[in-house]
Parts: C-alpha cells; sequence; structure tokens
C-alpha cells in the first residue's frame, strides 16, 4: 500500500495535475453530497444550505465551536421588558458591496423573512412587532415572553436593504412567480467570505473578504475556496483519497476505517444532533398495512415494547454504523438535555418480547410494514433491514419499504400519514427538547401545528400540558424539570423507539485543519491549510 | 458418420437422432466456447430451480440472519468463517446463498420480461405483417417512437407509472411485478420487426395463399405456417435479450427503482455492495459482480452461437 | 494452342459429412474467339468449373487436383495478388443476377471507371470516356447521361448490358458468362445473347457460356459440354451433340429445348433426378436414371471416348459390348428423327 | 425533399406532445414536490398554500394544458429545488452531457468500426474470435459497476486520471468546454469509456454481421470478378453497403448514450443533464424533469431526422427525385 501511494505520488507530482498549492494561493477544495438549493438565505432552512450560506452571511448572533451562542452582528441584547428585547448592533459594519449595515438593514430582513416564500417564518415566531430605535439599536416585542428568542438567530441572515431593492429581491424567492430571484445566485453578506462564482450543482467559488469586520480575528488561511458537491459516495471518498479535494462529508461509515488508515486522510467523528427513532401508528384502530384486522396491535404498550426490546441498538451501532453513532434512549441528543443520563434504554430481550407479544394475543408475531426512506440517513436503509431482522425473530414479518425520500416523506408525513411504522430523524433546530416534544410528541393538531411530524399520533394530555409550560417558563431549573417529566411519561409509555444518534464523520486530508460543530455546519472561518 | 447408420425404434428417437445429427448441434460440439457456456448457464438454471436445496443458508429467512456474522470475509481468508464460503455482508448475510437466490431473481425477472416482450412483439409483427394497411402503419409508428427512445429512460417512465397506478404495500411483490411489465414493455420492438419482416415474406408465399383460399382461418394460417418459420430469429432475439433483461434489472436497481434489499437479485446485490468496494469489504460486490457478468456472458455466448447456428446464409 | 485449357479438374468442398467432389476430373479447352456452352441441371458443377477458372470458388470449396491454363500459362496455383490481375484483365465474368450484380450505392460511371483504371494506366477522364464509350457499345442510349446514374435506375436487361460492359471494359480474351440471362425477361434475353455474342465476335473473345438452357447454347455455342454430377457426360460441336446426341443423358436433355420444337407428346421426361454431392451412385453418376443402364454402368466410371465428331462418357458406346451398340444405334436413330421432324416444323 | 423534412418535423412535435403526455402523467406518482421544497418547520397550511399556488391541486389536464401551452412559447418554468429558469439550467448542463456523449460516441465508432470490419473479414480467426468474446465482457456488467472499477484502478490506486467533474473548462461563448486542455482530457477517457464502451460493442458486432452479408452478395462476388483489389472491394464496395444499418444503429445508440449518461453522470460527478434530472427525480423538481425528458425526445427527433438525411447521402436508391427506373432491356 505504502509502495503505490508512493508511486502515485511521484506519479501526481510528475503529472503536475492535482492542483498543488503554491506556497502562498491556499486554495482549499471541499465536496458535500448535495448543493446549497439557493444563496437566498430564506429560501430553504435545511442544514446545508443555511451552512454555506453561513459563510457569506450572518445573524445578529452566532454559535461558537462549542455551539454557545455569541455576538455578532449585534454587540450585545437585553431584555427591557420580558416581552421586548432591544439589540445593539455592531458599527462599521460593512456589506461585501461596500454598504454600510444599520437598524434598517434589520428592519428590512425582520419583515423579508416573515413574507410569504420565506422558510424561515418560524426565527422570528412569536415577535409581534420590530421596532427601530436609532441607527443601531433595534427592539423586538413578542407576544407573550419568548425565553429562546435568539436560539435560532444564528442562521437567520442579515441581508442588505439597498442591495436587495436594487436588485428585485426584496421578497424571498417565489418559485411561483415565473422567474429568478437576483439572490438565488447572487449574494452581498457581511461574512468572511464572498461568492466568486456559482454553477448550481456544480461548482462555488468563494474567496476572503478583506473588508469583513471580525477580519482581525480571522482562523482562516485561505485565499480560495471551491466547493463541488459530489452525489456518488464512492466518488467523493476516491476524490479525497486521490488528492483531488482537501476535504468533504459525509464519510460513509463503511470508508472511516479506509480513510483513517491512509496517512493523507484522516476522519473528523463527532456526536451530531439528530436522533434516529422508530415511530409506530397508535392512532387508528386498525393499521393500515397490518395482517392484523379489526385492532391496532401497537395502542398495546406490551407489543411496543416488544418491538423495543426485540431491536438491539448496541448491535446496530457495531455493525451497521462501524461505531458512528451514539444508542440513545431519549428522543433528543444528549448533548442537548442535561438530564439525559437518568434515562437508560430498555435492555434488548427477544425471550422477553416474544412473552410480551404471546400476552397481547400475538404469540405467533403478525406482519406489518416498515417504511424506510433509502437515502435521507446515515445507512438508513441498512438499519431498517436490521430491524427486520431482529424482529424477525420474535416472530413478527416486517415487509420493508425502502423508498427514495421523496416518495418516502410523500407518504408517511401529514396529510397522508400513510404508514403503521416507520423510520425518522429528527434535528432539533432551537438545539431545544420543546421543539421536539411540541413537533414530534405532541398530539398532532392541524390549527397549532403541534405534532405536525408525530406520524403515529402518539397522544398523552399531560405532556402536551408540560411543552406548553416547557415553551413558556423562564426558570431554567424549573424547565428542566418539565421536560424531565414529559421524557419520562414518553418512555414508560414506549411512544417511541429511539435508537441513536448518529455521528457526524468528516474527511479532511491530513494537511488540513478545521473545526467541526456539532450541528454540522461547516464554518470556513476555522480551516487552515498547511 | 456413425450415427446415420443407427437405427430408430421411436419417433422420438428418431427425432433426437435428427438433432444430434443435425448441422445444429453440430456447430455445438464443434465450438468448446459455446459448450462451456451452455455449462454454466445450466449451471446457473440449476441453482435458479434447485436453489434452496444448494445454499448453504437461506438468505431471505430473515429470522436466521444475525448482525453478528456481519462483514466477514470469504472462509479462506484471515477471520474467515468455514460457514460462509464467500463471507457475509453487512447484514450477516451468506455472500454465496446471497448470490443462488439473487441468480433466481434476476433469471426469474430475466424470462418473464423477455417472455412478456416475446408475446407482446411476436404478436404485434404478426399482426402487422399480416394485416397490413392502416393497423400496420400504426404499431410500426408506436414502435419507431418507442425505439428511438432508450429502453432504460422507457422503464423509468413505465416503472414511475405503475408504481403510483398499484397501491404501495408489498414492495417485493410489487417490484417483481413492475420490474418485469417495465424491461418487457420497452424491448418488444425488436420481435415485432422481425417477425413483421419474415411475416410479410411468408405471407406472399403461396402455400400462405392457397390456405387462404381454402379457406383456412387467419389465426391459424399464422400459428401453423408463419410463426414456425419466424421462430429461429426471435430465439436468437430472446437470448440476447435475456443477457440485456439482466442488465437492465440491475441498472433499474442501481437508479433505487429495484428489488428490496431484503430479497435482492443480483443487481441489487452489486448496488448494496457498491458502497464497499473501496472500505476493503469487496467481496460483497465483487462476487456478485462476477457472478452476473459470467451469466451473462454466458447466456451472450449461447446467443451469439445460435445466431450463427440457425442463420443458414452463414454457415 | 488453346487459349484455356483445363486438365482433370477436380473441385472439392470439405465438410464435416466428408468431402463433396463438386467437380470430378473433367477436362476442357476453349479456343481462342470460341464460344463453348456448358450445360447441366443445377448442382451438375458447371458454375463450379466456372469459379474454379476465375479463381473465385467459395471457400472452403479449392481445387483439389488437375490444372488450369489460360494460354499456356498455368494459373489455378496463382497467388492471390497475381491472379487478380487477371482477372477482369484477361477473364471478364458476367452473373446470373444483373440486380445484383451491381453495387447500388455507385453510380454505373464509377464501377466502370474504378474497373478500368484498376488494370489500365488511363486517366480518370479518359477512363470515363472510355466508360461512355463502353455503354454505347452495349446499346445504351444517352450514355453521357447515364453514366452519372445509379444501378436502381436503370431497368433489368439495361442493367445487364452495364455488367457485359463491365466484363469487356478492358477487353479480356475469355468470358466466364454465368447463365447471363436466367434472371432476364424472355423477351429480353434474346437481345441479350444476341449482344454479347456480337461483342464478342467484334473483340473476338472467347466465352464459356454457362447455362442450363439448351436452346442458348443451341444460339450462340461453337461447341457444347454436358455437364451431370460434377463430370462432363458429352463434349462436342454443338450442331453434333444436339442433333446426335450420344449419352443418354444429353438425349433426354435434348426434350427440354423448347424452341427446337418437340411436340409436348413427344417430349421425352428424364425419370428422377440428379443425385446429392453426397451421394454420387459408383459408376456412372447417370446410371439410377438410364433406360440403358446394365451391369457395368453401376460399377466403373466410364471414360469420355471419341464417337463421330464428339467426346461421350458412355458405355453404351463402347465396342466391346455388342448388344448396347442396338440400343445405342436406337438413342442415335431416334435424335436424328427428331432433328428431321424439327426440320419439318420449322 | 422539403415535404419529408416538413413531414418529419410535425410526427417530431407529435412525438413530444407524446412524450410530455406521458412523462406528465408519471411526476403524478413520484413524490410530493412541496415537502422537498420547504424545510421541516413550514407548517401543514402553508405546505398547502404552496401547492395550490404551484397548481398541483389543480386537475391533471388543467396543469397538462398549461405547461403545454408554456412549453410551445418557450417557457419551461422555474426549478422548485434551484428557484432559477429550467431552460437556462439545461443551456448550462447540456455541454458537458453532449461532449461526454460525442466523444464516447467517437471513441465507440473509431474502435468499434475498424474492429468489426476486422473480425467480419477474419471470419475464422483467432483474434476475430478473441475480439467478439472480450466485446461481450463490456455489455456483461453492469455501467455502474465498470464506472466504480474504474475509478478505484485508475484515481485511487494508480492516480492517474481525476474521479469527477470535468477539469479544466475553457469558455466559448455560451459553451463551456472541457476539449481545449489537457485537464479536461484527463477528465473525459474514464466516463467516455464506460459510457462507450457498451455501444462499441453493439457497433463492433453490427459491423462484423453486415461486413459478413454484404461480402456474400453478388456486387463483391463481381466486384471481385472485375478484378478490383482487395483494399477496393473491402473499403470502397463493402464497408459503404455496411453504412446504411450502421447508421441508424449509430444514431439510434447516439440517443441512448445521452439517456445512458445519467448513470455515467452520476457515478463521475460530471455535471450533465442527467445527472441533474436524477438530482430532479429525487427531489421531485418537475419542471427540470418535463424539460429534460422534452429536450431528449427533441434530440432523438432531431438525430432520427439527421440519421434519414445520411441514408439520402448514403444510398442513392432513396434518391427518389433523381429519376425513375428508365429505359428498356
Amino acid at each position: 500500500m505504502r509502495k503505490t501511494l508512493l508511486a502515485a505520488a511521484a506519479a501526481a507530482a510528475v503529472l503536475g495535475a492535482f492542483g498543488a498549492s503554491s506556497a502562498d494561493a491556499k486554495t482549499f477544495k471541499w465536496a458535500f453530497q448535495g448543493d446549497a438549493q439557493s444563496l437566498d438565505p430564506y429560501s430553504l432552512s435545511e442544514t446545508f444550505t443555511l451552512s454555506l450560506q453561513g459563510n457569506i452571511y450572518e445573524g445578529l448572533i452566532r454559535m461558537d465551536p462549542d455551539l454557545q451562542i455569541e455576538p455578532s452582528l449585534a454587540e450585545s441584547w437585553e431584555i427591557v421588558e420580558p416581552t421586548r428585547w432591544r439589540f445593539k448592533l455592531r458599527q462599521g459594519v460593512k456589506f461585501h458591496n461596500g454598504n454600510d449595515f444599520n437598524a434598517d438593514d434589520v428592519l428590512f430582513s425582520a419583515e423579508r423573512v416573515r413574507k410569504d416564500g420565506s422558510d424561515l417564518k418560524g426565527r422570528l415566531a412569536g415577535v409581534v412587532d420590530v421596532l427601530k430605535v436609532d441607527d443601531y439599536t433595534v427592539d423586538f416585542v413578542t407576544e407573550v415572553p419568548v425565553p429562546t428568542l435568539v436560539n435560532e438567530w444564528g442562521t437567520w441572515y442579515i441581508m442588505d436593504k439597498e442591495w436587495s431593492e436594487a436588485n428585485g429581491a426584496e421578497d424571498p424567492t417565489d418559485v411561483t412567480a415565473g422567474k429568478e430571484n437576483f439572490s438565488t445566485r447572487n449574494a452581498n453578506g457581511t461574512g468572511p467570505f464572498m461568492i466568486q462564482s456559482r454553477e448550481t450543482d456544480v461548482k462555488t467559488v468563494l474567496v476572503p473578504y478583506e473588508g469583513w469586520w471580525d477580519a482581525a480575528n480571522k482562523e482562516h488561511n485561505l485565499t480560495e475556496v471551491i466547493f463541488t458537491p459530489i452525489g456518488s459516495d464512492s466518488t467523493r471518498v476516491a476524490a479525497l483519497l486521490s488528492g483531488e479535494i482537501d476535504m468533504m462529508y459525509p464519510v460513509p461509515v463503511q470508508d472511516m476505517n479506509r480513510l483513517e488508515n491512509d496517512p493523507n486522510t484522516e476522519v473528523l467523528g463527532g456526536p451530531e444532533l439528530r436522533t434516529i427513532f422508530l415511530g409506530m401508528d397508535q392512532e387508528r384502530d386498525e393499521l393500515l398495512h397490518s395482517s392484523v384486522k379489526g385492532k391496532n396491535p401497537f395502542k398495546d404498550v406490551r407489543v411496543r415494547e416488544a418491538f423495543y426490546r426485540a431491536i438491539d441498538v448496541e448491535l446496530i451501532q457495531k455493525k451497521v454504523m462501524r461505531g458512528l453513532s451514539t444508542p440513545s434512549a431519549l428522543m433528543i441528543s444528549p448533548l442537548l438535555f442535561k438530564y439525559s443520563d437518568e434515562f437508560k434504554r430498555l435492555e434488548p430481550d427477544a425471550k422477553l418480547a416474544k412473552e410480551l407479544l404471546a400476552e397481547a394475543g400475538y404469540p405467533d408475531g403478525f406482519e406489518i410494514t416498515l417504511d424506510c426512506p433509502n437515502n435521507r440517513y446515515v445507512n438508513d436503509e441498512a438499519i431498517c433491514q436490521a430491524v427486520v431482522a431482529m424482529l424477525a425473530r420474535i416472530g413478527v414479518k416486517v415487509n420493508l419499504l425502502a423508498q427514495p425520500k421523496a416518495q418516502y416523506f410523500a407518504k408517511i408525513l401529514a396529510p397522508k400519514r400513510d404508514t403503521s411504522f416507520y423510520l425518522l430523524g429528527w434535528t432539533p433546530s432551537s438545539f431545544d427538547s420543546w421543539n421536539v416534544m411540541f413537533n414530534i410528541i405532541g398530539t398532532p393538531d392541524l390549527e397549532s401545528g403541534r405534532g405536525k411530524f408525530n406520524n403515529g399520533g402518539y397522544s398523552n394530555a399531560r405532556f402536551d400540558e408540560l411543552t406548553d409550560l416547557v415553551l413558556s417558563e423562564t426558570d431554567q431549573d424549573k424547565r428542566n424539570e418539565y421536560i424531565r417529566e414529559a421524557y419520562q411519561i414518553l418512555h414508560d409509555e414506549r411512544g417511541y423507539i429511539p435508537l441513536h444518534q448518529q455521528a457526524l464523520a468528516w474527511g479532511k486530508r491530513s494537511n488540513i485543519s478545521l473545526v467541526q460543530r456539532a450541528d454540522n455546519q461547516f464554518m470556513l472561518n476555522y480551516v487552515k491549510v498547511d | 458418420m456413425a450415427d446415420t447408420n443407427m437405427t430408430s425404434g421411436s419417433g422420438f428417437m428418431d427425432g433426437m437422432r435428427r438433432f444430434f445429427d443435425g448441422d445444429i448441434w453440430y456447430s455445438f460440439t464443434r465450438s468448446p466456447v459455446t459448450m462451456v457456456a451452455a455449462a454454466i448457464t445450466f449451471l446457473y438454471f440449476f441453482m435458479a430451480a434447485f436453489g434452496p436445496l444448494v445454499a448453504p443458508h437461506d438468505p431471505f429467512d430473515l429470522a436466521s440472519i444475525t448482525l453478528l456474522d456481519a462483514s466477514l470475509p470469504p472462509a479462506w481468508m484471515e477471520y474467515g468463517d468455514p460457514r460462509f464460503l464467500l463471507g457475509t455482508d453487512i447484514q450477516g448475510r451468506d455472500v454465496l446463498s446471497a448470490i443462488i437466490y439473487g441468480s433466481r431473481v434476476s433469471l426469474l425477472i430475466g424470462f418473464a420480461s423477455v417472455i412478456l416482450s416475446l408475446i407482446l412483439g411476436v404478436g404485434l409483427g404478426l399482426i402487422s405483417g399480416f394485416v397490413g394497411g392502416a393497423i400496420d402503419a400504426f404499431i410500426m409508428r408506436v414502435a419507431e417512437i418507442q425505439l428511438s427512445f432508450p429502453s432504460i429512460l422507457i422503464a423509468l417512465l413505465i416503472n414511475g407509472v405503475l408504481r403510483g397506478v398499484i397501491e404501495l404495500q408489498n414492495q417485493a411483490d410489487l417490484a417483481y411485478a413492475v420490474l418485469i411489465l417495465s424491461i418487457g414493455l420497452s424491448n418488444w420492438v425488436q420481435y415485432a420487426r422481425t417477425v413483421r419482416g419474415s411475416t410479410m415474406v411468408e405471407r406472399n408465399k403461396e402455400y400462405v395463399q392457397a390456405a387462404h383460399v381454402i379457406g383456412i382461418r387467419p389465426v391459424l394460417i399464422m400459428w401453423r405456417h408463419i410463426l414456425p418459420n419466424v421462430l429461429g430469429p426471435v430465439l436468437v432475439i430472446a437470448t440476447i435479450q435475456l443477457a440485456l433483461a439482466i442488465i437492465a434489472e440491475a441498472t433499474l436497481s442501481f437508479l433505487g427503482v429495484g428489488l428490496p434489499p431484503t430479497e435482492p437479485s443480483l443487481g441489487t446485490l452489486i448496488r448494496v455492495g457498491n458502497d464497499y468496494l473501496f472500505s476493503g469489504e469487496w467481496w460483497i460486490t465483487i462476487f456478485p459482480g462476477a457472478a452476473l457478468a459470467i451469466l451473462v456472458l454466458a447466456v451472450n455466448l449461447l446467443g451469439d452461437w445460435l445466431r450463427d447456428a440457425l442463420n443458414p446464409k452463414l454457415r | 494452342m488453346p487459349l484455356l485449357e483445363v486438365e482433370n479438374l477436380v473441385v472439392e468442398f470439405p465438410t464435416r459429412r466428408g468431402t463433396l467432389t463438386a467437380v470430378n476430373d473433367i477436362s476442357l479447352h476453349i479456343d481462342e474467339g470460341e464460344v463453348l456452352g456448358v450445360v447441366g441441371e443445377s448442382g451438375a458443377g458447371k458454375s463450379m468449373t466456372g469459379a474454379a477458372i476465375i479463381g473465385l470458388l467459395e471457400p472452403p470449396g479449392r481445387v483439389a487436383s488437375g490444372r488450369i491454363l489460360l494460354e499456356g500459362e498455368r494459373i489455378d496455383n496463382l497467388p492471390y495478388e497475381k491472379m487478380r490481375r487477371i482477372r477482369g484483365k484477361r477473364i471478364g465474368a458476367i452473373f446470373q443476377d444483373p440486380l445484383t450484380s451491381l453495387n447500388p450505392l455507385y453510380s454505373v460511371g464509377r464501377q466502370l471507371v474504378e474497373t478500368i483504371q484498376t488494370h489500365t494506366d488511363l486517366s480518370p477522364t479518359q477512363a470515363r470516356a472510355r466508360a461512355i464509350e463502353l455503354l454505347t457499345e452495349v446499346g445504351i442510349p444517352a450514355p453521357e447521361r447515364r453514366v452519372d446514374q445509379y444501378p436502381h435506375q436503370f431497368s433489368g436487361g439495361m442493367r445487364q448490358r452495364v455488367v457485359i460492359a463491365l466484363a469487356l471494359c478492358v477487353n479480356p480474351r475469355l468470358i466466364i458468362a454465368d447463365e447471363p440471362t436466367t434472371a432476364l425477361d424472355v423477351s429480353i434475353q434474346a437481345q441479350i445473347i444476341a449482344l454479347l455474342k456480337r461483342l464478342c465476335r467484334e473483340h473476338g473473345t472467347a466465352v464459356m457460356l454457362v447455362t442450363h438452357d439448351m436452346g442458348v447454347i443451341a444460339e450462340t455455342a461453337d461447341r457444347v459440354a454436358v455437364m451431370y454430377a460434377g463430370r462432363i457426360a458429352e463434349i462436342g460441336p454443338v450442331r453434333e451433340v444436339i442433333k446426335n446426341a450420344k449419352h443418354p443423358y444429353t438425349h433426354g436433355l435434348m426434350g427440354s429445348i423448347p424452341s427446337i420444337g418437340h411436340d409436348s407428346e413427344r417430349l421425352e421426361q428424364i425419370p428422377g433426378s440428379m443425385p446429392r454431392l453426397t451421394d454420387i451412385p459408383t459408376g456412372c453418376a447417370f446410371n439410377p436414371r438410364c433406360p440403358h443402364a446394365f451391369d457395368k454402368c453401376r460399377t466403373v466410371r466410364p471414360d469420355l471416348l471419341p464417337i463421330e465428331d464428339s467426346w461421350t462418357a458412355c458405355w453404351l458406346y463402347d465396342g466391346e459390348e455388342g448388344r448396347n451398340k442396338e440400343a445405342s444405334k436406337k438413342l442415335v436413330a431416334e435424335t436424328k428423327a427428331d432433328a428431321v421432324l424439327e426440320g419439318n416444323n420449322g | 425533399m422539403v415535404a419529408f423534412i416538413l413531414r418529419r418535423l410535425i410526427q417530431s412535435l407529435f412525438v413530444m406532445f407524446f412524450v410530455a403526455l406521458v412523462s406528465f402523467s408519471m411526476f403524478r406518482f413520484v413524490g410530493d414536490p412541496v415537502n422537498q421544497m420547504v424545510g421541516i418547520e413550514t407548517s401543514i397550511a402553508e405546505r398547502e398554500a404552496l401547492r395550490e399556488r404551484l397548481g398541483l391541486n389543480d386537475p391533471f389536464m388543467v396543469q397538462f394544458g398549461r405547461y403545454i401551452g408554456k412549453a410551445a412559447t418557450g417557457e419551461f418554468g422555474i426549478s422548485y429545488q434551484h428557484k432559477r429558469p429550467v431552460a437556462e439550467m439545461l443551456v448550462e448542463r447540456m455541454p458537458a452531457t453532449l461532449e461526454l456523449a460525442l466523444v464516447s460516441a467517437v471513441f465507440s465508432l473509431l474502435l468499434g468500426v475498424p474492429m468489426g470490419v476486422y473480425a467480419g473479414l477474419n471470419r475464422d480467426g483467432f483474434i476475430s474470435k478473441v475480439l467478439l468474446s472480450v466485446s461481450l465482457v463490456g455489455i456483461s456488467l453492469p455501467t455502474f459497476l465498470i464506472g466504480i472499477l474504474l475509478i478505484f484502478f485508475f484515481s485511487v490506486q494508480l492516480n492517474l486520471l481525476p474521479s469527477f467533474g470535468r477539469g479544466g473548462l475553457i469558455d466559448i461563448g455560451l459553451w463551456k468546454t472541457g476539449l481545449l486542455t489537457i485537464d479536461g482530457w484527463k477528465s473525459l477517457i474514464m466516463p467516455s469509456i464506460t459510457l462507450g464502451l457498451f455501444q462499441l460493442t453493439l457497433i463492433m458486432r453490427l459491423v462484423r454481421s453486415e461486413m459478413l452479408e454484404v461480402l456474400r452478395t453478388d456486387y463483391i462476388k463481381f466486384a471481385r470478378a472485375r478484378g478490383l483489389t482487395n483494399r477496393a472491394v473491402h473499403f470502397g464496395h463493402a464497408l459503404k453497403n455496411t453504412l446504411v444499418p450502421v447508421i441508424t444503429i449509430t444514431g439510434l445508440q447516439l440517443g441512448s448514450i445521452i439517456a445512458f449518461a445519467i448513470i455515467t453522470e452520476t457515478v463521475f460527478q460530471w455535471p450533465g443533464m442527467g445527472q441533474m434530472f436524477l438530482q430532479a427525480v429525487t427531489t421531485v423538481d418537475i419542471p427540470i424533469m418535463a424539460a429534460y425528458l422534452m429536450l431528449i425526445a427533441f434530440f432523438f427527433v432531431v438525430i432520427n431526422l439527421i440519421v434519414d438525411l445520411l441514408y439520402y447521402v448514403v444510398d442513392p436508391r432513396l434518391r427518389v427525385d433523381t429519376g425513375k427506373a428508365s429505359g428498356h432491356g
């Protein structure tokens, strides 16, 4: 192997084909499995899109490498009344085109993000008014106290009012408008990097912004950044191994060893915030896709526990995820909930599971269909396959319906909710339990949007009550108590079968140093090329 | 030659003797490559027919599969397990058994779709060539449109429509139907064109005209007189198409519209194993890949030989 | 010295059922300017003989033994390239089907020019002029215009004229014409034959006219060879062979000349058919069909014997067999009677 | 001639209409585009509103009619995902696909035709048999596996060729070409081999069997009898006569190459239309899917037309207007 590599290196040197960077020009090439949909910061609330935009645009606040909130375009803020937050804006900040940043831009951005066509309306949920106090002071007024107001503002990027208006981009991109929005392929932020050129899905070139307000503290040494989306896992790995790119993610779990054993490449692993879990239809009186007729076996907690206990997550972690996952007893990452340690997964026990099934009246098991995406989460299809095999051991015959995410989501999500048993993943974008409790576990309710992604229709009145308490409680300790109680209820009722948090896996060449954030946002500002 | 002196006992024996004495059999015995190809094809058919008896494990029986056995290398390698001659995949499935069952699935889909397109193509070709006129023009127009579209795209389209029309319940059963229909429906044109051509030639021959005159029904004429004459070329096309259908199934699987990984065909095995090529677990994809390549190669070689043997002009 | 001599030619086809002998030990010669007709049923080996002479036997067919001499020079064993130079230049060929003998994708002019230039040093312009001249010669109207037309724009007869022009374009000494009129309309056949005859006379070209049509032979040939199952049954001057057929097969074959004018009742059909090459009977190949066959015919192969003006391979004329003399005389008498009848009718 | 082209064009419109209809009926089943367009927090009511605004709730015929109406004026809509005009995106991606398709077509022709001619002329030769058998291997492996194996050996193990992308591009007007840089050519090698292998086998076998067929014809025999050189007979007469079927198949194959590029482009991250199409399928980006399929249909129509016109060039029998068979025998 060593020999091959040496030969390869020699060949590469002779051919000089692979971007050998000279000493002063530090070009950084990287790849992700897809591309940002748009450069319009309000067009899609999706991790990678926001992550790429986050190098160009900035919010009032930002997250540091440890996901702690720190000031960004706002120098400081205070809660002057329970429903009024006052932000002092940073002075002397200039957009890439040289325009000054001031309160008007914040007001403009606040208006734009709440317009039709914006996918980030939720960032200002509960805000009833945004007021300009002076050129560098802005007040946000909420209806009720919202203690978590700024939590998601790290990805609410501030746009330039003048630039947007001059280019007809006052409104967020609207597909139905029938024409392209200027902000889709052009950007004018305040961040450390500027767009030099962009071909959607092909190549995006970024260069550092010399006039960045925080340039004194910049952590990178780059002169050019080339981003290429590479969809095929194998090709992405090959490109990193051959040195055509300096960094890429995600690393397919099976290729971890390969990259780690190669002297030129390394893998950065870390916990991710997304929790993968199994949901069961506990609402309908008869399952849509099962051999059991006339009743719904999942309404029986014993059946749910049998399923829970049939699944050996540790084994999945070891064999399917190759160690790149953290088995979870909760529907949220332990990084985001203080008392996570108190919760333990039920011990896998096939014998007990069989007994539980027999007690519930299914000694010979039954047949059911498991809905599973095959291109959404890390090894999603393989996890489902493993689950199918494990359930087969307690006599439950599972038909696996693994589909691409487009068809999968259309089938299982509201309004259809055409599923009896499904695998889903969830990242709370606010880094907070309330998000999980409200969206995933709360009783589905069209009006309020509660339980929007609770496809199995799990419902518990006390849990919903606790969810509301959590939202408005400002005392952290009390809040955590409510959360603890709610999770205990869910755990006892086996309302969901949490599986694990998948791990981040970024691959890089050895001469690159960078920072990996647990929210899977890749910040170019921390990239150094040696 | 010795066998010309054989005396025949029965009609069957006579038929057999004529076959073995015939040119096809002769050209077969003279081509070692063809003989090897035939032996390999036979082996696959045997595996397909008696897979459950031959395979060391049942890869479809999920209860017997355990992740504990996952990703074991072939038996002769370090960490190999003698129970799994060619190693296991990431679900702990025996690769050898998966290949045996997978060949069964691939051949089934290949055969079913070839038969479908054969029936469709021969039928339409006969009608087109025999009836002629507007019907012929219409059928050939449709054929042209379809021929101008690559089969894989047509298969994708049909696949999409079928998946929408048929209620998705059991992925495996459905996937079989969808694959067979989409591959079958996208390949009928070649048969139709060949049969149409031969039919038009045969139709004008005297015996057919005579049959027509004495009032034999057209269907019967086609069945008795025309069909036997076009079977040669059809057989050749069918052989080549079988190979293509097996590959098409693999490609559709790669595009994510194939069989579920719980009941994999050879194509699905390769698609799934594909991701493990760089990680060192090459056996998950290389063995099924080799199995597929050998099968398709053998069938193609048989097709080649058959074409030459059945074409008297080339003899 | 004859123009062409074929000595003991044997053409074989090795097959898996053993070697087939398509042409079995035949000898013949063609003199300068002479027209030799070769007749026989299909499969008699006549086309094969022609193909062997121009060196275009289709594999796996091969000349197994014997010699072919052109103007005294042996040509059956020449390397491909040397033989190629002879083809077209010294031996021309005309094939049966004018519809398929011309390449449909090239104009007739181009095909003529290409042939002319292959064998001569003429410039393209000269070659084209020669091509037009040839077309005129074979009787194609408006040759300047038609020289640039494609074969499909010509009728069958016209195409065969083009083929003849192609065969004659560099004045070969010998033309092998293999069934040159079979595929044509009866009305056109005569024209083509007449044309061929005229041109060859003008150019002094010898012709080996292969056909199964005794009528054509009768009109055209100077001498005729009758072939049966790969052997020559009878060879001699055309009048002699027709009017005074010696071989029972020739005799039978005469029954198939409509132009000589038999009444249908008097047509003499030969019962049976020619044997397949796989099972040619021992002795005289014709013996199973021969009404006069006797024991010797079934065991010993007859050689060509000179009888009157022609040569015949038949035991009937072997002097020692007395009782057959009668039969042979009867045969000759019958033929002569036919000839008388013809005279009466005509 | 003009009438012929006109007739073909009208037929083409019919074909494209048909393709649009079929693909449109398909789109209803590939998934819900709205779920792919919005983030996970967007409420159901908002999703429904977006669906309504996109006209996805209209009856099928209404949606189809609207699409055809717009397409007729060259308006193919805005990509749901990229929020950009689809026509523009396709134009951007077209050079990549066309260059790849063209290079692999040339590759398969340049190798396939001589190999086929050779195998046809030396029917029983050893090399012919080897060529025939080995070429089968090329069609016995699925394209994607060939691609991955090539990457594995030539990029990862030997580090000789780039594993993805188009390499250095040079902008010539609207067209970004990779054909003018060494880098671009190196990037083309593996994808075009992967894509062209199947056609190579096909063309080679086709040329061989056509050669065998033609070599048996009377006019070849007659050409030999005229004493023409082997070269003139084989390449002047025989090869030209094999061209008609070869042109047909190659023409149709060029279309297939463009369509099969879907897989190759995916494996090699080749930024062409096929890759975009596949991406669009996973995200239910209906405007892209529809426009791509129409474009492919258009390509086929154009290619078929060119093929038919080429017939006229090659085969004089088809030039009806140059005069009928005349004269008498």
